[in-house]
């Protein structure tokens, strides 16, 4: 089992194709077991006295809120933490995993939930680095490539090896991260949330891998927050909480509500819906907006339509449609190249960077897509961020004098009304759980006087319990009268909070449907039809897998 | 009371100015076997400070070169009149303070005439390390004495840099250097502290001639040193120490011209086979003018201009 | 990595870097006992210069005063994402606008002086500094190689100015010297244990602009918006805060306060201005900057080290001749070094002792 | 002389200019690559160029000066690693104590050595690096143009301008080509994510700036040992800050690097050259705007025609696995 990484890097065929069967010599059917792992990041005590084991040639699911270990315990399996304490063993052997390249030598792979990839290299350099099997780049790129065509064969992983990382779309680039471990020869291959930013249809083709993988004779260990892909794939389930197992279950012997009630100590209500909503006056026009990316090519095409008071508009639509350049848009974030914005009857005049707070001041308020990236300044402390957007506000402080007092009370009352834990408005944003991390983003842009609320993405990475949370304050905001424009990838969430859906493809609104639509008809659209005009038009050219290439 | 010496700010190893007031001290030391103190500066604000100390010690006298110490010195000075004090290149008007100014415009009036002399492609080379009133004091004198010599001579003139770091610039001086020779120059007259080797070294290396400043640096490149412009800020300290440890300290204003062998141009073995019998009395002819005033090397210093370029 | 508590606050502001003080004086020891010196005479010698008497106060404070001044201009640039190595330059300039209007007023009162000299740095500095930050904001020139090219062209726009405009004749490049009427007066006039000292009224400037820093920082919107855009530029583009406004206003709050430097240094000790005045107190300032992690009480320690650093070392050349400026310099370097650079050595030491006085048993360790 | 050979010459001029300037350069590059800002290239020039002339003047051999200059600056490099790599210190910080540290040391040892100020005697034709004749630049010479160009231009540089010429080739080879170049782009750019491949950030951080140190150590020796023949108090007159400029103006890439620090060189030789000229129309203008030229004509080029320069993302940032 164990080789030496050029043997991997020369030989990725032989290495990647091997069946189980023949390596079991040490006669364990656990690929992996864990017994009495812990480990403390400082004061915080990530993983306690952890027993776990996976079956070989098997899926094993993680689950449990955010915060509470499962990318730590991870983590130490593929050697990027030392346990503080804790025995490993692999194949049924016991040993020490010294660091990642070893972890790899004894056949873990991993896909981390943030990707480990280098923005600005090709595909290729990517999946070489570290497994580069030689000084010159040049027959490594070979080797690599052509193992790449096998692979994009034999498990339907297909992504450009020349494109460079940052021009992919998140799905493409988790293939990316898949592929690099495959490359490496991973027989136990550790995916750390891989749907958290996949659309369905990405997780579907996703999940129809790990099946051809475990097929193949590979154990997959799969964390993720959608109970629903627990329960379609895994063979059997860890539920973590607190740094701790809970419990370790067979698939088949449970079902969500218990998995989500072992998870977060409750029951949890997980269809936040739903009463329809009572559109009236229309807050949010968008009339004919068109833009263009830096580079100048058209993202959004002359996109038009209106959100009402009192109503929900989901937005749905495969990641890189256009969406996100039309929250930008609408936010104020970018210009647009053509069209109009009217918000309350006023038109949104850009100018700038200063527009974003033009629009907030018409009463828009924005939750973006990336809280980490654009909602959030990660070193300030929570009542820093609290005020993100807002600070110029007269209740801050009068002319240009910020009032901390001000803006920590203010804090002290969101953090108590939106459950943020911990609750204390001093702490430094990055220590923040993701879930928490959201909810500040939420609290901010919902405590407020508002018309209308434009939410990206609310409740991506976030665990279950939170998610009823986000989901009950969007809907509350609605029943309140207020507008909401819902953009997510995750069907089912547009689906339950939408009052409309309008789809987005290729950076046009393809059509408007109603969350109760069937899947035929979302599915169809997404891939640029419109169900309502003819189902069976030519859809050469609108094959979601080929457009999102180019994004 | 044992003399002491502070440096001005480009510190006391310049290779020019500083360097010599050191070498002077120096001479002293070895002369009479007895030390002396000295101290160099960090900034600007310490030299009162500097002064102060000194004379509370006891030292006497304490010698000061560069234009920059007069207002210092005439503050403490008065605090201190039974201590005495010495001034290059400033004149402090006090009864224990001795002035002491060079006429560098002198000396630089005969190298440049030898230079112009010595001449076959009838362009000449200045380079220095900024503009700054000395300096161009040293470049106007030996533009005037070269168009003594020789009235169609060209004299091509270079700025290392814009401040105090191009005195230890010499790559940039020998770049500069290589220009001149290049564009025809074949004597060079470095005027730019540690910087002018740089120059003098192109033209040692292009096999032309280079004129080396404030101490005689004849040695450094045997065969092409035409000459050195020597000012004797050595001679300046080592008269202030002297005289006081003879008992004989003046106060008052000295200026130390070519007269009063202040500055020379400076003839040693090392260039002797380079000065021909004719040039020797041209220059000898311009000595004995400029000693009666019968030429008057005009100063930079006294009008920010130069009559000639 | 065990199970740890948080170092107690006071290790970590001051235990540590009296540590990481006290390594370099060891090893800036060696070198003063490599040229025969005794190193423990030296460093009191170095103490007592700095602090030991009213007139070592003085000229420490008076360092300290200008390394304020370029400090927290290196600091409120890098707050919003801009390392400002103009420093520097921006004094120079600022000396000029400085110098100007003191010898234009100084025949009247020094307060006149004050006033107008301040102004003039400060506008002079600002600007020097806001055409670098302009052309980052709307060219997106970067802001490093602009702010060497702007120190390098303000060396050759100061050498023409003080060789050819304002300067009087003479050996020196130059300007007149300011008339007793206008002179700033002294810190001694009014405390006489400063005796000698430079220190003058623009100390009191330096503090009005520590606390400006920090009120500006942490306790104005602008303040609020210029650590957003350092932070995280991504979320001030979404909380509608404008970069290029931002970029352009604080390059000159930062040329501003560097050119304060020439009121004290200029204005208030040298009384003209001479070629080179700022001396490589720009570049001082960015250790200043960095070692009080750009916070002005951090700030206001730094600089009071390297004051003491200065005055201390022009001490410790005067008492042992041996220990020449120039080393006087490497015992700086060894104190950036160990107290900036490095300021985390003791840390793990420090860690493992904390947490074993406090009696929690140490888990096994990596 | 005709205008065809004064450019020539003027050329030859910006080459030499140019070089310690590449060097610097391509040694931050390493650097910056990796992730380690480096505003110390000042500092490890200066200490490099004392420490060749220093040696090659106490042992007459120019080489044995190369060695010590790059040992030197090898070793201030690997101060700078243990401050920024291993106790995780600000790299601006280590990079200004170097600088000072080069500083001070140069002329406190060099005065204890020599007793002549920190300068160091001027050195002898063995002790320095002598101009090559490139094989039959003399009787090439005569054909025009090419000839005058091969021989004049090309032709008759000391062996480090050599070395620095051919390292911009092979900077980009390995950069581009190699394993450790794969691994140097990715560790500036994703240090986790190098980590996560098994790699030691540590140790390629390590080796980037023993490159660098290399490096600085050649232009270190350049200056006093090949361009010039002995050592000066502050003798790299701000070179090392020219060079920081100039990787960021060629946005960190070896060969525009090389454009950059020639477009560089080609400025100052004018810059010599120009210093008293008349100008048609304008007449004589300060001397000091020539000097001024250089420095404007880049703030020019930059604002009006590079575009922005992105620095490796992780630059700056120590590389921190657990809080
Ligand atoms: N590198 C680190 N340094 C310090 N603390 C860390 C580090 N990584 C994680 N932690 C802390 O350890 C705890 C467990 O984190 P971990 O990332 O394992 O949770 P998780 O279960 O994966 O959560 P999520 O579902 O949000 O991904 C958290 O409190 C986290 O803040
Ligand atoms: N986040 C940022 N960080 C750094 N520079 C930025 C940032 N945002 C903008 N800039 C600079 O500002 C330029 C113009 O940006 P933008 O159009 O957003 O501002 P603006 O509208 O001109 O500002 P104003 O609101 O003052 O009109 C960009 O080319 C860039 O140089
Ligand atoms: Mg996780
Ligand atoms: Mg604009």
């Amino acid at each position: 089992m164990i080789e030496k990484p050029e043997d991997i890097a020369r030989q990725p065929q032989q290495a990647a194709g091997q069946k189980l069967e023949g390596q079991g010599a040490q006669g364990s059917e656990l690929a992996i077991d864990l017994r009495g792992v812990s480990k403390a990041f400082g004061p915080v005590q990530a993983n306690k006295n952890i027993f776990m084991s996976v079956k070989r040639n098997s899926i094993h699911g993680i689950v449990g809120e955010n915060g509470a270990g499962k990318s730590t315990l991870m983590s130490i399996l593929y050697g990027f933490y030392h346990a503080d304490a804790g025995e490993i063993f692999v194949n049924g052997a016991k040993v020490q995993i010294k660091d990642s390249s070893h972890a790899l030598e004894l056949g873990i792979g991993m896909v981390h939930q943030h990707f480990m990839l280098v923005d600005n290299f090709t595909v290729l350099e990517n999946i070489i680095l570290g497994a580069e099997g030689g000084f010159l780049l040049a027959k490594s790129l070979k080797a690599a490539r052509d193992e790449m065509e096998r692979l994009a064969k034999d498990y339907g992983l297909e992504v450009d090896p020349d494109a460079l990382v940052e021009d992919l779309s998140v799905g493409q680039q988790q293939r990316v991260e898949i592929l690099k471990a495959l490359y490496r020869g991973a027989e136990v291959l550790i995916m750390d949330e891989p749907t958290g930013v996949l659309t369905p249809t990405e997780a579907d083709h996703l999940f129809k891998i790990f099946e051809q993988l475990r097929a193949q004779g590979k154990t997959i260990i799969l964390i993720t927050h959608k109970l629903r892909e627990i329960m379609a794939i895994t063979d059997s389930v860890s539920v973590m909480r607190r740094g701790e197992i809970v419990t370790t279950l067979e698939t088949s012997k449970t079902s969500p509500d218990n998995l989500a009630e072992l998870m977060v100590g409750r029951r949890v209500e997980m269809d936040a819906q739903k009463t329809r909503g009572n559109p009236a006056k229309k807050v949010l026009e968008v009339k004919n907006l068109s833009m263009t990316d830096e580079l100048g090519v058209p993202r959004v095409k002359n996109v038009s339509f209106d959100v009402r008071a009192g109503e929900i508009v989901g937005i749905a639509g495969v990641a890189g449609n256009g969406q996100s350049q039309l929250l930008e848009v609408i936010s104020g974030m970018d210009e647009p190249l053509l069209g109009e914005i009217w918000i309350n009857g006023s038109r949104v005049e850009f100018e700038g960077s200063r527009t974003a707070a033009h629009v907030r001041h018409l009463g828009l308020a924005h939750v973006p897509e990336d809280r980490l990236k654009t909602g959030l300044v990660a070193q300030f402390e929570e009542w820093e961020n609290s005020i993100l957007g807002y600070s110029e506000e007269p209740k801050y402080g009068p002319g240009q004098i910020l009032s901390l007092r001000a803006a920590r009370e203010e804090a002290d009352r969101r953090i108590e009304k939106f459950d943020i834990r911990p609750p204390n408005c001093r702490l430094k944003t990055a220590n923040f759980s993701g879930g928490n991390q959201q909810k500040i983003v939420l609290a901010r842009e919902m405590d407020r006087e508002l018309d209308i609320l434009v939410v990206g993405q609310p409740t991506r990475g976030v665990d279950i319990g939170a998610i009823e949370f986000i989901h009950k304050q969007i809907v509350a905001m609605r029943d309140a009268g207020k507008a909401v424009l819902l953009v997510s990838v995750e069907l089912d969430e547009i689906r339950a909070l939408s009052d409309r859906v309008l789809v987005m493809f290729d950076g046009k609104i393809v059509t408007e449907l109603s969350p109760d639509a069937s899947e035929r008809e979302f599915g169809l659209s997404m891939a640029g039809v419109d169900p309502h005009e003819d189902a069976d038009t030519d859809t050469s050219g609108a094959n979601p897998d080929l457009k999102e290439g180019a994004q | 009371a044992e003399p002491a010496l502070i440096y001005d700010a480009a510190g006391k190893n310049d290779k020019s100015f500083n360097e010599m007031a050191w070498n002077g001290a120096e001479m002293y030391a070895a002369a009479n076997n007895l030390p002396y103190s000295d101290l160099e500066i960090q900034t600007d604000a310490q030299r009162e400070q500097a002064l102060r100390r000194f004379a509370r010690s006891g030292a006497s006298p304490i010698v000061v070169p560069g234009f920059t110490w007069a207002e210092p010195v005439s503050v403490v000075a008065q605090e201190f009149p039974d201590t005495n004090f010495a001034i290059i290149d400033a004149v402090v008007d006090l009864p224990n303070v001795r002035s002491v100014l060079f006429k560098e415009q002198e000396g630089s009036y005969l190298v440049g005439a030898l230079a112009a002399l010595k001449s076959e492609t009838g362009t000449i080379g200045f380079v220095t390390a900024f503009d700054f009133p000395l300096l161009q004091a040293f470049g106007c004198g030996y533009v005037q004495g070269a168009k003594a010599a020789n009235a169609d001579i060209e004299v091509l003139q270079n700025f290392i840099g814009t401040g105090f770091e191009a005195f230890g610039d010499i790559n940039t001086a020998g770049e500069i250097g290589r220009s001149q020779v290049e564009r025809g120059a074949d004597v060079i007259f470095a005027a730019a502290g540690g910087a002018g080797e740089g120059a003098l070294q192109a033209a040692a290396d292009a096999g032309v001639y280079g004129i080396g400043v404030d101490s005689n640096q004849n040695y450094l490149f045997p065969g092409n040193m035409l000459t050195s412009m020597v000012k004797r800020v050595d001679i300046a300290v080592l008269n202030a120490f002297q005289d006081e440890l003879d008992g004989n300290f003046t106060a008052g204003v000295q200026v130390l011209g070519l007269a009063e062998g202040g500055v020379s141009a400076a003839m040693d073995e090392y260039n002797a086979p380079l000065i021909t019998a004719e040039m020797q009395a041209v220059l000898d002819d311009f000595i004995a003018k400029i000693n009666s005033g019968e030429i008057v090397v005009h100063d930079y210093r006294s009008d920010n201009s130069c009559p000639v370029s | 990595m065990s199970t740890h508590k948080p170092l107690p606050r006071w290790v970590d502001i001051a235990l540590m870097p009296a540590l990481n003080v006290a390594l370099a004086f060891v090893v800036g020891g060696l070198a003063v006992a490599a040229v025969g010196e005794d190193p423990f005479r030296a460093m009191q010698v170095l103490i007592f210069g700095a602090f030991g008497y009213g007139e070592g106060w003085g000229f420490t404070l008076h360092f300290a005063t200008s390394f304020v001044f370029t400090g927290l201009a290196v600091a409120v640039a890098y707050h919003a994402g801009l390392f400002n190595i103009g420093g520097e330059g921006q004094a120079y300039v600022a000396g000029l606008g400085a110098i100007m209007v003191a010898l234009w007023l100084d025949q009247t009162h020094w307060v006149f002086v004050l006033v107008g000299s301040t102004f003039a740095a400060m506008t002079f500095g600002a600007i020097w500094a806001m055409i670098p930050g302009y052309l980052q904001a709307k060219r997106g020139s970067h802001i490093v190689i602009t702010t060497i090219m702007f120190n390098f062209i303000a060396s050759a726009f100061m050498s023409y100015m003080l060789a050819q405009v304002i300067t009087r004749p003479g050996a020196n490049a130059e300007t007149e010297t300011i008339a007793e009427t206008g002179r700033l007066p002294l810190m001694s006039d009014f405390l006489p244990v400063f005796t000698f000292s430079p220190l003058n009224i623009t100390f009191f400037i330096g503090i009005l602009s520590l606390i400006f820093v920090y009120v500006l920082i942490w306790h104005t919107k602008l303040g609020y918006q210029i650590r957003t855009l350092g932070a995280n530029p991504e979320a001030a583009r979404y909380a509608g805060i404008s970069a290029v406004a931002i970029i352009i206003i604080v390059m000159a709050i930062s040329g501003a306060l560097a050119g304060l430097m020439a009121v004290n240094e200029a204005v208030g000790v040298q009384k003209r201005l001479g070629v080179g005045y700022v001396q490589g107190f720009g570049f001082v300032g960015i250790a200043v900057a960095f070692m009080g992690r750009a916070h002005p009480i951090g700030i206001a320690l730094a600089a009071l080290l390297f004051g003491a650093l200065y005055q201390g070392g022009q001490e410790l050349a005067f008492v042992m001749p041996s220990v020449s400026s120039d080393l006087v310099v490497v015992i700086q370097a060894l104190v950036i070094l160990f107290t900036g650079a490095m300021s985390e050595m003791f840390k793990p030491v420090l860690l493992r002792l904390f947490n074993r006085a406090s009696g929690e048993p140490e888990t096994v360790g990596d | 002389m005709n205008f065809f050979s004064d450019v020539i010459l003027m050329l030859d001029s910006s080459i030499r200019l140019a070089v310690p300037i590449l060097l610097a350069c391509l040694a931050g590059l390493y650097s910056e690559r990796s992730g380690i800002v480096d505003i110390g290239l000042e500092g490890k020039m200066l200490g490099a160029a004392f420490a060749a002339a220093a040696i090659a003047a106490v042992t007459g051999s120019a080489w044995l000066g190369l060695l010590a200059a790059i040992f030197v600056s090898s070793g201030m490099a690997m101060i700078h690693a243990i401050a920024s790599i291993n106790m995780r210190g600000n790299q601006i910080i280590s990079g200004v104590a170097l600088n000072f540290l080069a500083l001070g040391a140069t002329v406190f040892v060099g005065h204890s050595w020599f007793k002549r100020g920190g300068s160091t005697p001027n050195l002898g034709t063995d002790a320095r690096f002598s101009p090559i004749e490139l094989p039959f630049a003399e009787q090439l010479g005569g054909i025009p143009i090419v000839g005058e160009i091969y021989e004049q231009l090309i032709s008759g540089h000391n062996l480090i301008v050599y070395v620095a010429f051919l390292a911009v080739p092979v900077t980009a080879w390995v950069l581009f080509r190699t394993r450790f170049g794969l691994r140097l782009r990715a560790v500036g750019e994703n240090p986790t994510a190098l980590d996560t491949a098994g790699i030691s950030v540590t140790k390629l951080r390590y080796q980037a700036l023993i490159i660098g140190g290399i490096l600085c150590g050649l232009a270190g020796a350049y200056l006093s040992t090949g361009q010039g023949a002995s050592f000066s108090d502050n003798m790299t007159a701000g070179r090392g800050f020219i060079a920081l400029a100039a990787l960021i103006f060629a946005k960190w890439r070896p060969v525009p690097a090389l454009w950059t620090c020639l477009l560089f060189g080609v400025l100052s030789a004018a810059q010599i050259r120009l210093q008293g000229v008349e100008f048609p129309l304008i007449g004589e203008v300060p001397v000091q705007a020539i000097q001024a030229l250089p420095y404007i004509l880049t703030v020019v080029l930059l604002a009006g025609f590079i575009g922005r320069s992105v620095a490796p993302k992780a630059v700056g940032q120590p590389y921190i696995k657990e809080r």
